[in-house]
């Protein structure tokens, strides 16, 4: 069971949310292309589970995936290098947001297809388990994924061979603009008990809660469990997608909109932080987060004579594309 | 003559056909807000009822659209990104496209699988980039892939009264192309188009490369003449009309923007030289093999199929003949 | 709620019992190419749950089909003309023992893919009811299908949009050789539970039980339900395939099988008959197969020519692979 | 000089490398009783650990596999039936073929997708007799089909030692060929190999057809002299091999059990004719275009490529070259 830290968990927490503000600026000034899928108003899910993982440990996250690797401790230069396809990236400018990895710590990636994480994070925790590591894994995944079928037979192969993958819910109330009820029969927790994993709902606009449900499915983890689910409600406060900051889609009344708002985790747990603390982490967290945009756009671009570098792991050369 | 987007096009192929025909249905991911600006307003005007939101759940819809055309009603699936297609690729091929056979023919399976933006959309990465239209030729199912608002209207609407699957891709790269059009009518399958007339070559550019083929053709047009040659439809494929087409310019170049190994620039060089002499060897400008779309721009520009490598290879063509 | 008719229901399970019987003597013979995946011991299933549907109904059945098409009313001289691939077949000889099909009465087809009829049924009972139908629609499936995904998304797309099928599960204890208990984490009936699926559990080697749950979940659909679920509780007295004839695979212990095979469904309902009924029925059915087996060998076989006749429903026609 | 069947092949193939690698393990269905004849007899050598039976969640445990693959061990995965592959497109082509380049080099996924019996086993229909290789060397994935035991061996070896993903198709038409192997070998990925020299036309043949290849050249070979090509590997593909051959025989012909559109033997006769200058137009002997099995045994066959269309199209090449 990890210890609570409030000053760690706010740092975490507001550090995402600086980041994804800034990065939607780098999105409006074009020097991030394709845009992304902001994680503001969810910073509470990536912080409060990721300060229950230790050094052994696997994540995967999703197409909304910044918070997930910054949580988990991934250089915020490097992140924002990434999204800005910079050769100094995380991902050398090749995966860009929906794929930021960093498997050094345990970071398997992003993934651009909803429901996908699940059974990769189970075969990966499976593997190092036999390699003689204690990992246990985190599959991060929102409330559309739980209809996606692949993910409903990893559950089943997580709870068969007892595979320790903490699968967390974000749910956030909406596929796209796609309401949970419209969408999901029966339950987000009875998609686990219908494979005997033990499901908890929490609060996820605190990161605090989160982190203490989190370590709680950890350390029963470790102790030998199998699989847990954690459903974490929260609320989206940005677009799906930025392109909706171009195209309104109209899905959110306004008044639900605000009263999502109002539950804010970055406010929730800096007002659990003194004033000079809270104070000195902003300051903090502004003094990286400027460090990033100028390590980012100062990073080169790479060279279009290697775009096919790295695509065969074995070294294998694609015949190219010209006449 | 209305000024009219491709996308617009797809919007009113769709609206045309619901208001025709009631069997019609679409269903597909947001939909009903219209998130890929091309479903827009169909909800409003024709229900939720026949304009259905779904799941994510793709595997599951795709094989309910099959069900529900083996009852005799007639899906639209609108897929997100192209690699959906890779999700359901068993509920089409192995489902849809077998039961006739199957079954003896004692069904049909007229769905139409839309994809709105296929292709490269500048930094959407390596999972969202994909091209895969070879692969439905190869298993046999309808696919086409129109280059202008006008086929794009025609081919959909035709896809969408054809009594067997029809894969729809609209690129990307043409979904902003805007036409004048004086009628909207159906275009048949199999039939390609030529866009552009000359002697010396023939270019087979497909989708939303006609464009830029054309583009290429004009620049070229002092030193060669240039034929361009839109297949419109990848299966069937119009085979007559592009043999008539290289046996006036003796010479072939394909632009094709999937993957190198087994794609269609390979399909339509093979089928041409199983039947015309050329004057020089044929060439293709495609993706590399095993093509991943990278993030950076600069590098997913590198990957995709170019005007200069186009160019270039119009240009070793007449020296390889000369 | 359909009435109880001993008689019937008896005539149906001997019938297809003694098919079976006879398909395999078939596929010995060498007159049935490619084996075929034994009903026997299941006849209660689909003769049980058959009796509670009426004409406007639909159905798709298993790799294991025989037996829902027969139950449903085809003919049988047809239906083994097919497995013989003979053009009197009810597939013209297309479709072979995984493929048997016959639209005229509901029978959307017996299924070679595991879990993929469930959608297929749904999106079937949706279209007729639209189109005015009172349809119910019925997917069976076995124990190994519950851990496909796309059965389990099929669960959720009816279940919310309230299409009335009844998802039958054969649980015959095995997907091949993988006992259900190494495969299924949580339960069958959990499965639907997840999707607000209501589910029983009924002894699949009694006919007249399984009739009764199923026309009391007909009657409830009918009546606007969603759909239901059903594990009928079964066993496989023969091989998973007949291949296995030739080759033994150990996976079954012979105590098992024994005890399997003495809960059998056709002695079961037989009972129900008074001896002069029974032996009526028997000779009936006797004379019903000696009839299909001379109708299904005496019929011709397809002419190579029109193999790919029936490839497309739009009457495109596809380029030969000759040189 | 041990008598080896392409099956024992195969099984002695996954014996040495799980005996030879503790990273490596088995993963499928019925793998532990080896309900295909393959995999009997390796999970009591090796332990129900590392030779692993999974429900019938296809795409879990391929992903299951990407993952494993990702921490370090190397994965090999038995498919029961071809057309499972349609099943797990997406977890191999969208997931496990990308990761290495989205990723920026950060890590490799050496998994072995093995299907033994690919193509038709006479009776299985529709769903279960596909033969799709094609669709991998479209999209880039390493893709080998043996046959010959040694081949089979030595491919499946090298598969599993490879960095990348590999596809193993172990075509149902081959699975029964024994030969005498004198040792046992990895094979090169990417190396074709000639099993029968000759002057007058190449014939490549791919996997099982090889033997039919085989037997056809020597019907002929009073009248013709036919060089058998069998390339092994389909993607990557020795085109130089193939050049060479073809640049001294002037003639070529594909004979491909893939679906003629897009298919291998298309991707072949354009790889050749951008570099050779035949004395005839090329041929190729495939399946049709989207071709579905019919049950019917005559049936079944009719749709495979087979010897005497083989043999028309070997004499209408010298035909047309005279
Ligand atoms: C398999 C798949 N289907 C559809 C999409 C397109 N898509 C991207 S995000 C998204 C909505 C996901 O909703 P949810 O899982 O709730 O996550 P959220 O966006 O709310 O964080 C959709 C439909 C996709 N990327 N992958
Ligand atoms: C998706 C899929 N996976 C695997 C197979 C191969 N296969 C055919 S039947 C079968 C076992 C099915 O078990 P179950 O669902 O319990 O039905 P049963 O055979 O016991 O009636 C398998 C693995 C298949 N046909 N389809
Ligand atoms: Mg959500
Ligand atoms: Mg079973």
């Amino acid at each position: 069971m990890t210890e609570a830290d409030p000053v760690r968990l706010y740092r975490t927490v507001r550090l995402i949310r600086r980041f994804e503000e800034r990065a939607v600026e780098l999105v409006h000034g074009g020097q991030i292309v394709g845009g992304i899928h902001p994680y503001l108003g969810q910073e509470g899910i990536a912080a409060g589970v990721c300060a229950a993982l230790g050094a052994d440990d696997v994540l995967a996250g999703t197409h909304r995936g910044h918070g997930h690797v910054l949580a988990r401790g991934a250089d915020p230069n490097r992140m924002l290098a990434e999204l800005c396809g910079r050769t100094t990236g995380l991902n050398a400018g090749r995966g860009g947001s929906m794929h930021a990895a960093d498997l050094s710590i345990g970071v398997l990636g992003a993934n651009a297809i909803v429901g996908a994480s699940g059974a990769i994070i189970t075969g990966a925790v499976w593997a190092r388990r036999r390699q003689g590591h204690d990992t246990v894994g985190v599959s991060f995944f929102g409330d559309g994924a739980v209809n996606e079928g692949m993910l409903l037979e990893a559950f089943n192969l997580a709870a068969l061979w007892r595979v320790p993958v903490l699968f967390v819910c974000e749910n956030n109330g909406y596929a796209t603009t796609m309401p949970v009820a419209g969408a999901v029969a029966g339950s987000i927790a009875g998609r686990a008990a219908a494979f005997d994993i033990p499901a908890v709902e929490v609060d996820g606009q605190d990161p605090e809660a989160v982190r203490v449900a989190a370590s709680a499915a950890v350390g029963r983890m470790r102790a030998g469990g199998g699989p847990e689910l954690i459903e974490a409600r929260t609320y989206r406060f940005d677009a799906h997608h930025t392109f909706e900051h171009a195209v309104r889609l109209d899905y959110r009344a306004p008044d639900e909109v605000t009263r999502g708002r109002a539950r804010d985790p970055v406010r929730i747990q800096g007002e659990r932080l003194c004033d000079t603390d809270r104070a000195a982490v902003d300051a903090e967290v502004e003094a990286t987060l400027d460090a990033a945009v100028r390590f980012a756009l100062a990073s080169p671009e790479p060279d279009p004579a290697d775009a096919l570098t790295y695509l065969y792991a074995s070294g294998l050369t694609a015949r190219a594309g010209g006449g | 003559m209305p000024r009219l987007s491709y996308r617009r096009a797809l919007t009113r192929a769709l609206a045309d056909e619901l208001a025709r025909d009631d069997a019609v249905f679409l269903l597909g991911e947001d939909v009903q807000v219209g998130a890929s600006m091309v479903t827009t307003g169909l909800a409003k005007r024709f229900g939720a009822e026949r304009v259905r939101d779904t799941p994510l759940s793709e595997q599951a819809f795709t094989s309910f659209a099959t069900g529900a055309a083996l009852a005799g009603l007639r899906p639209v699936i609108e897929f997100q990104i192209p690699s959906l297609l890779f999700l359901v690729f068993e509920q089409i091929v192995n489902h849809a496209h077998k039961f006739p056979l199957m079954t003896g023919g004692q069904c049909s399976v007229p769905v139409t699988y839309l994809v709105p933006g296929s292709g490269s959309r500048t930094g959407w990465a390596g999972q969202h980039s994909d091209h895969p239209y070879s692969l439905f030729a190869h298993v046999g199912v309808v696919t086409v892939v129109p280059a202008t608002p006008a086929d794009a209207y025609g081919l959909l609407v035709t896809a969408i009264r054809h009594d067997d699957p029809v894969v729809v891709f609209a690129p990307a790269g043409a979904m902003d192309v805007r036409d004048d059009i004086d009628d909207l009518v159906p275009v048949p399958l199999g039939r390609g188009r030529i866009h552009r007339f000359g002697d010396d070559v023939t270019v087979v550019a497909i989708g939303h490369l006609v464009h830029d083929a054309l583009a290429v053709a004009e620049e070229l047009a002092d030193q060669v003449s240039v034929e361009v040659f839109d297949p419109r439809t990848l299966y069937p494929f119009d085979i007559d009309g592009l043999s008539e087409s290289v046996a006036r310019t003796g010479r072939l170049v394909v632009f094709d923007d999937g993957n190198r190994s087994c794609g269609m620039a390979a399909e339509i060089i093979t089928s041409v030289v199983e039947r015309v002499r050329l004057l020089a060897p044929p060439r293709r400008v495609t993706r590399p093999d095993g093509a991943v779309l990278p993030f950076a721009p600069a590098l997913d520009r590198a990957v995709q199929p170019g005007r200069d490598q186009l160019t270039t290879a119009i240009h070793l063509t007449m020296k390889d003949s000369s």
